[in-house]
């Protein structure tokens, strides 16, 4: 096995709002996914519940499958519905 | 060239066109998003837009690059502004140009589809009773892109 | 207001475009019909447009009616330029704005393909070798507005 | 039977290049069509000859069938396949 990842994970908008940060340096063990990252966010308690369970996620800066396997220092982003235009 | 950028200053729509038309081209096509005074039935006095710029920068680009080659042309030009915006500011403009109108229409209305379905960018609109509220958008999708396993 | 007109002078995009917008408008769609250097695999110097200027005016007019309608906006410029014009001079420009973008689409798509059926308006190219051509273009038909019997 | 219409005639683009004129007056007999005006041409012979024997017609500035009846005073154009935008 290999040690753990370290996952650079950037929250925006409502998100960012909502947590009262717009970064978060999350360590986690060797072969987790997008969804494991997501649990371990909302398994922290208080606001980070609010967040949903299938998040749009971004691993650096491409939309990815929540069945993603994460490497030592992606950039995860949590996107929430887009309004752009 | 194709030209893609997000930006924090005011859109100028007769800048945005100097950017692309060819000696070849017949047609142009300019589809401007501006900021509308309602929303829902609430009456907007402006709006923020935030992004994942880097990211952004990298999806607009993509789009225009599949509208291009779709159309046949590297003659498109297209911008998203961000920050604080007031009624009847552009927020979007894209310019196509291309010899027949057919592609034009089609490479424009692809663009500002796939924008509402991919950009990373939040609106939140500001209305006349002073509450703000993030507008509820449109979740993307993972298969909107090309996936990648993150190993 | 609609705003329609039969030009000769050059038409100036950003001041077509002024002719436009509300606040209720979330979309602005610009088409410019713009000269080319090529028709039918021919090099094209320049070109003539003709018209029967009263009846170009009167149609120019309802074809804007019908889309603005269809629509429900009263926000569109249309021009037609005629003489003589050279290449990426711009010898017609649509603009639209409705409050959301399909309909700022589909009525710009509508007045150029009704445009280009309807509107008595012909065109001569002019090749690089000097020779000089009438565009084929399309038979009007007389379904394509409201039938009179003359009487 | 009311007396003979006189009829203005406009022609445009190939076809006043054709002709040599953009207008024509001519004098039909009462209860004359929209076709009846195009055989009048055409039997002038000539370049006259030469024009379509259904062209597009506008009368008073309308697109209008070949079998309309005529009116004193009409304005007739013969309009050739149109090429704007």
């Amino acid at each position: 096995m290999y040690g753990p990842v370290e996952i650079r994970t950037l929250f925006f908008a409502s998100y960012k709002e909502l947590l009262g940060t717009g970064e978060l340096q999350v360590d986690l063990p060797a072969g987790a996914t997008v969804s494991d990252l997501v649990s371990a966010l909302r398994s922290r308690g208080g606001a980070f519940t609010v967040l949903p369970s299938t998040p749009a996620v971004a691993v650096n800066m491409t939309y990815t499958d929540p069945a993603a396997v994460l490497s030592d220092g992606d950039e995860v982003a949590l996107i929430p519905p887009v309004a752009g235009g | 060239m194709n030209f893609t950028a997000i930006v924090r200053e005011a859109i100028d729509p007769a800048q945005v066109l100097s950017l692309i038309g060819a000696d070849q081209d017949g047609a142009t096509l300019l589809f401007l998003g501006v900021v509308r005074d309602h929303s829902d039935g609430r009456s907007v006095g402006g709006v923020r837009y935030e992004t994942y710029e880097e990211m952004a920068a990298q999806v607009l680009s993509d789009i225009v690059e599949e509208a291009a080659e779709a159309a046949d042309t590297d003659r498109i030009a297209a911008l998203h502004r961000i920050g604080e915006l007031e009624v009847g500011e552009v927020s979007v403009a894209i310019a196509v140009s291309t010899p027949h109108r057919a592609e034009a229409y089609e490479a424009s209305r692809y663009i500002i589809e796939e924008i509402k379905k991919r950009l990373p960018v939040w609106k939140k609109e500001r209305y006349s009773d002073g509450a703000e509220e993030w507008v509820e958008g449109r979740a993307p999708d993972a298969a909107s892109a090309p996936q990648t396993d993150g190993s």
